[in-house]
């Protein structure tokens, strides 16, 4: 083993032992499995103090320059840290837009200004960031948004609506696509990028409840609010290029991120668990043929996708489909959990119809609420249709729809 | 397999009448905004419309004329349970009509005598069966022992429906080794013995109830010796109606996603027009329909007297497609609606919290499927 | 029960016990289960002489008038007799095309003289007839068809390409689909219908390999060919018309069909027959719990089809969606068909991968020719793709794809 | 479940370098005309194709270098097999390769270093397993019992590859009881004890082989002490090979569709603008796809020695995804090549032959989920 890998499986199993120590105690509510389920402030609140503690810890932000709040180190580090996380199921980081999104955009193309500014505040979750790219009636179709920025001295006056923000409520600022040209003859030359500020007035952010009956997202409104047009990120018209260099952040196709540990996974292992004690025609479940074979089937496709995501990563296994395994990550993975957390219900019995706060409910309706919530990711980020036709179209070269 | 499949399938004038009179009530009576103002609410249904109900002779439909009801048998259950679904109309119909179908299939005579002709005027019974959450156990874990002259109930119910407000209820037991049908009435057990359930589908409302202590007299017995297979019919009854209803929140749904489809743009187009929207659409319509061709299948040959295997087939087919049928609509309804999918403003949410509740009532499509094996291969 | 339903009865027993009686021993080849699977003379003069038999004993063209080789009788009394054929599952009619599209075409729309050289013929399968509405490059785009019908005197001269006829090599007539005028505005405007011979020079009939190895279908090429203009079914321009009314009669849409038995119904029955002896882990195929489950969903299938068949006829069933059941049975049958023959070859275990010809194959290969030989009907007269567009947009109202 | 699942994926540069040569000779040596120039051929394959694999090595690419082979091990083989499949290149080497690791695992020093070097050198060697269709039937019905100084065998395996040209048989038997393998030469039995198969495949030759009568002397036996995980251990091996082969023809299967969906118009748009077309398409390179990593990290942990629950699972894992992928490919293969699709000209049948061949050898998916099923549960 090299000197390096050494220090590396030292640092995890530093950081496991730190997390094994300082896992929050059962606060009694659901954790969020994603950060779209922070529906109340006591969530927001416990997940902004762990956040704050992994930081102090000295667990997130690792790439990040020490003049920034971070230690600069290689990205194996980070990597070794969101693993130990992962492995010991903490709660989340919180602050995923800050972390994931904003950061890295801010360390790769702003101003020494804008580092000092925000960066530090997102590791410690000081700053909460939100992101404003979908708008009500163009879902899919980011190119279209028609929010307006219109320069007005040294401000910029914003007007429009996004949705699907989340944390809009909880924010002290969104990464912002908005028009400043109406007249472009490609609609995406006329769109700008901002680090937009959220509490000037003419903000409005208003909780949307989810299919599952809780809070998450808001619709922001923007009615003639005014930011410092120093808030523009890049030139005035390459708002489309900002945003997809930030959405391959998202898509982890480019490091940067100050964690990926944003999500708590579920696993086979979790459901079989949950399932310990159900029975099936008086029988334990485990011990059913069909639900043997469907759960068999469930771990040949959840190894599947972690198999895939190592084998993305070595370029003389990809050579027939070259972006097939990165450009399908996400529908596959999305779906598997879909169905997968489907099935979990399927197999609770009469369970499966209890919810998120009856007694009797299996996790207290965990996997009710997982599927429900899931729906974000199939949806969200463009839809799975649309993921299909993507890798249609550029891994396969078939035509457009 | 030798056995011969029955294809039975028609429909008189009269079951036409009632069809078109449900969907007219229940579209009159339960609009979008009704379901959604019943859903906080305590005992999630409108008295007003539960009464007009009554008026029209609804909760005595399947009873014989003989207890009060007007006798047209289950088949007539059918199209009701559908237009409720079709409309997501919620009232204590399902728990008063499979209380009444306990005690017409498993009563005394006094009992039906009794009993029948109060429900049929718009008392509210229910049946308690269920002992943990495990459909295929054919154990019965609450017993009913001899005290006396009386019996003495210990054990508790899942999922009984509407017992919040339920008069009567009809209680599955272990009694002398067997299993054995009592009837309670409400009175005689504490409120705190109920506890209602926090249900996935809030238009439904169901309870936990413990009916230890419960002490009931001899002549609450239903008679023992079709109490075995009162059971089992009240089990494959339940079945249909819930596929009755799922399959009518299917095609609430399916409409839901149609209209949806019909009316969104994306990248200047309606999104109905592309194939991937448009083709599992068409398969929901399809898997509905098949749901359907089997409910009424089912609501040709049912009668009054213990189902025959033909019967239970009929019920078991009928409910393992349609809540698949209603899984998949519920499910693509909220994916096809994108982010508006995902609110709950969205009507999408409530097909899909009902499939979810639909499947797992009176056992789930592989449960039947499994008894249908059985029938076919052994 | 009505004295008519006692007739009928009647005359279905009647049927029942002549097909007992006089059912074919087996020939010594696969029976084909499709007119689209005759690969040979042996095979067309043994069901050429069938279907003598069967119309010799009255049990075919019932509904069709007496003068012109039919027996005048109500519908009723075909579809009893059909069902009678099924029940005891006797060879198909081979005369499909004949007996189920241009028999009815001709009796509903055709002269006296048509009717009279035309129907008993048809009857008797003497004349074979075939079908020429597809063309190489517009398969599923019949409104396109380009063979073009140009008058010359008391001739049409035809010119161009059909393909998927079935027949083409054994038939007299072709009901023909060609372009009178290439210049319309709806390109439906241009095309003619024809009852055209087979016999003229300059058609040629190519025999087409299927996928399972056997023979079925010709590539028919019309080079000059000339066919004298009374040919010409309805007038110029109209051949769209003629055409879909032709199709209404192979939907069963409409009746005046001379049999509807041109194929023999494969059936759960028979596949829980085929597997009987068939082990799996050492036990008997049917004892396994997967696969009946698997079974048992088919059966649920195979049923709703055929209640959704009979519902179909009844108007108060079918409020909702009034064309629903009508549009959707060809491809719900067809799929279904396609994924349970499918699962019948998977059940064989080793035997599955014998075909055709090997005497350890189960049924002499039955199965994995029925696979094969479904996508013709999964693809034929529009394939499962095209029906599901159909019943989207004329069913649910959905926009054009 | 307790067990940790094992997730190795890796690959060096002797394993690109295999990948690559061994696509560019699959492809030089098999276009599809060649493979179909050969359908109707004795043999299945082109000698001189043999010849040429022989003098690169391959037969003996997975024996260690003491035996005359290459020594990189069965790692080695999933490469080869995937770009045999991908162009459908037929050659006796799954049956010589199966018989080699048959002889390295179970057989006895002498043994491999009769026969291990001659197999590396070409020798066309073959396993018979199979005695019914039944893939998980653990009884061995062909038996070998003492007559004298000799075994005399009886019984009749089934689907046998390449028997017609193979000059080793490694046959299972039950000899004392017990699952042994033995040693046969194709002297050693009438040629009329041969019978070709009709195989769906027309690409592979396999054969009914009745070794009844045949008499070999006791040295013939692999060492007892092996035999039974020797075969375990070949099901497994020969699984994943198939898979491996099955992998490469749905990505050839795959392209075939894609070519079509690129140039075919209807309605004056190219096909495969219709997500109806496009969208399963996908779903076909998602699923190969997901087998190709199943196979790669079986490639990663396999090993010479005897099979760990770990390698067991991989190859279990990747016959169950590989030949679910082929068979979803190859049907929608014809399918989508409308008309086309269903003649014998269009090449998508050779993929849902194929397709129907893979799912069969060494037990279909539902035969391996099973065993994973109580690896995992049990």
């Amino acid at each position: 083993m090299t000197a390096e890998k050494q220090d590396l499986n030292k640092f995890r199993a530093e950081v496991s032992a730190w997390m094994k120590a300082n896992k929050p105690a059962d606060p009694g509510f659901l954790l969020p499995q994603t950060f779209m389920e922070v529906g109340s402030e006591e969530v927001l609140e416990f997940l902004r103090d762990w956040q704050r503690k992994v930081y102090d810890a000295g667990y997130i932000g690792l790439t990040w320059p020490k003049e920034y709040g971070g230690k600069g180190l290689p990205e194996e580090y980070q990597l070794a840290a969101d693993e130990a996380m992962a492995h010991e199921r903490v709660p989340i980081m919180l602050n995923v837009i800050g972390l994931g999104w904003a950061g890295p955009l801010v360390l790769k193309s702003g101003t020494d200004e804008e580092k000092q500014k925000y960066l530090k505040r997102i590791l410690t979750a000081e700053d909460i960031w939100c992101q404003g790219f979908s708008e009500p009636d163009h879902g899919s179709d980011l190119g279209n948004a028609q929010t307006s920025a219109v320069k007005d001295g040294d401000d910029y006056v914003i007007n429009g609506t996004k949705i699907w923000t989340t944390f809009g409520n909880y924010s002290k600022y969104m990464i912002l696509l908005a028009r400043t040209n109406p007249n472009t003859e490609r609609k995406y030359d006329g769109l700008s990028f901002f680090l937009a500020p959220m509490d000037v007035p003419g903000v409005t952010a208003v909780p949307i409840q989810k299919i599952t009956g809780e809070y998450g997202f808001t619709e922001t409104f923007f009615d003639n609010a005014r930011i410092p047009a120093s808030c523009l990120m890049g030139e005035e018209g390459q708002g489309w290029r900002v945003a997809m260099q930030t959405l391959q952040f998202e898509r982890s196709a480019e490091g940067g991120q100050a964690t990926h540990y944003n999500f708590t996974p579920v696993t086979m292992g979790d459901l079989l668990q949950a399932t310990e004690n159900t029975t099936r025609d008086g029988q334990p479940l485990l011990k059913d043929p069909i639900v043997r074979d469907n759960l068999v089937k469930f771990l040949i496709e959840e190894k599947s996708l972690r198999l895939s995501a190592t084998r993305a990563e070595i370029p003389a296994l990809c050579q027939d489909y070259p972006f097939s395994l990165a450009l399908s990550g996400k529908l596959r993975a999305t779906e598997y959990f879909r169905r997968m957390r489907q099935y979990a219900i399927s197999l609770q019995g009469g369970k499966g119809s209890l919810y998120v706060g009856d007694e009797g409910a299996i996790e207290g309706g965990f996997w009710q609420r997982a599927y429900f919530n899931n729906f974000s990711a199939t949806i969200g980020g463009g839809t799975s249709q649309i993921q299909s036709n993507i890798i249609g179209q550029h891994v396969l070269g078939l035509p457009k729809s | 397999m030798t056995r011969e499949m029955n294809y039975a399938l028609s429909f008189d004038d009269e079951q036409a009448m009632i069809m078109k009179s449900a969907r007219e009530f229940c579209k009159g009576k339960s609009s979008i905004q009704d379901v959604r103002e019943l859903l906080g609410s305590d005992t999630g249904y409108d008295k007003k419309v539960w009464k007009a109900m009554v008026e029209l002779g609804w909760p005595g439909i399947a009873i014989p004329e003989s207890f009060g009801g007007i006798g047209l048998g289950i088949g007539s259950l059918v199209p009701l349970a559908e237009s409720m679904g079709r409309y997501m109309l919620a009232t204590p119909f399902f728990s008063a009509t499979l209380a009444a179908q306990a005690l017409l299939r498993g009563g005394t005579q006094s009992q039906k005598e009794e009993w029948l002709p109060q429900i049929a005027d718009g008392l509210i019974a229910t049946v308690a069966l269920l002992d943990s959450e495990d459909w295929g156990a054919d154990t019965i874990n609450c017993t009913a022992v001899d005290a006396g002259d009386t019996l003495k109930l210990s054990g508790t119910k899942w999922l009984v429906g509407d017992a919040g407000v339920a008069e009567l209820f009809v209680v599955s037991v272990k009694y002398q080794d067997k299993p054995s049908l009592v009837l309670v009435n409400a009175g005689q057990f504490p409120k705190s013995a109920i506890q209602r359930h926090t249900l996935i589908d809030e238009t439904k409302r169901a309870f936990k109830v413990d009916f230890s202590g419960v002490e009931v007299e001899k002549s609450r017995l239903l008679d023992p010796a079709l109490s075995e297979s009162t059971i089992r019919d009240l089990m494959l009854i339940g079945a249909l109606l819930t596929a009755a209803e799922a399959t009518g929140t299917a095609a609430a749904s399916l409409d839901n996603t149609v209209e949806y489809l019909k009316s969104r743009k994306q990248f200047n187009k309606l999104i109905g027009s592309y194939q991937a929207l448009k083709h599992p659409t068409v398969d929901i319509l399809n898997e509905m329909e098949a749901a359907r061709s089997h409910l009424y299948h089912a609501a040709t040959i049912m009668g009054d007297g213990p189902l025959s295997d033909d019967m239970e087939i009929a019920c078991r087919m009928a409910k393992a497609q349609a809540t698949e049928a209603l899984l998949f609509a519920g499910d693509r309804d909220v994916q096809f609606h994108g982010g508006m999918g995902f609110t709950y403003e969205c009507d999408a949410q409530l097909h899909i919290r009902r499939a979810q509740w639909s499947q797992q009532q009176f056992g789930d499509a592989y449960h039947h499927r499994k008894r249908l094996a059985s029938l076919f291969f052994d």
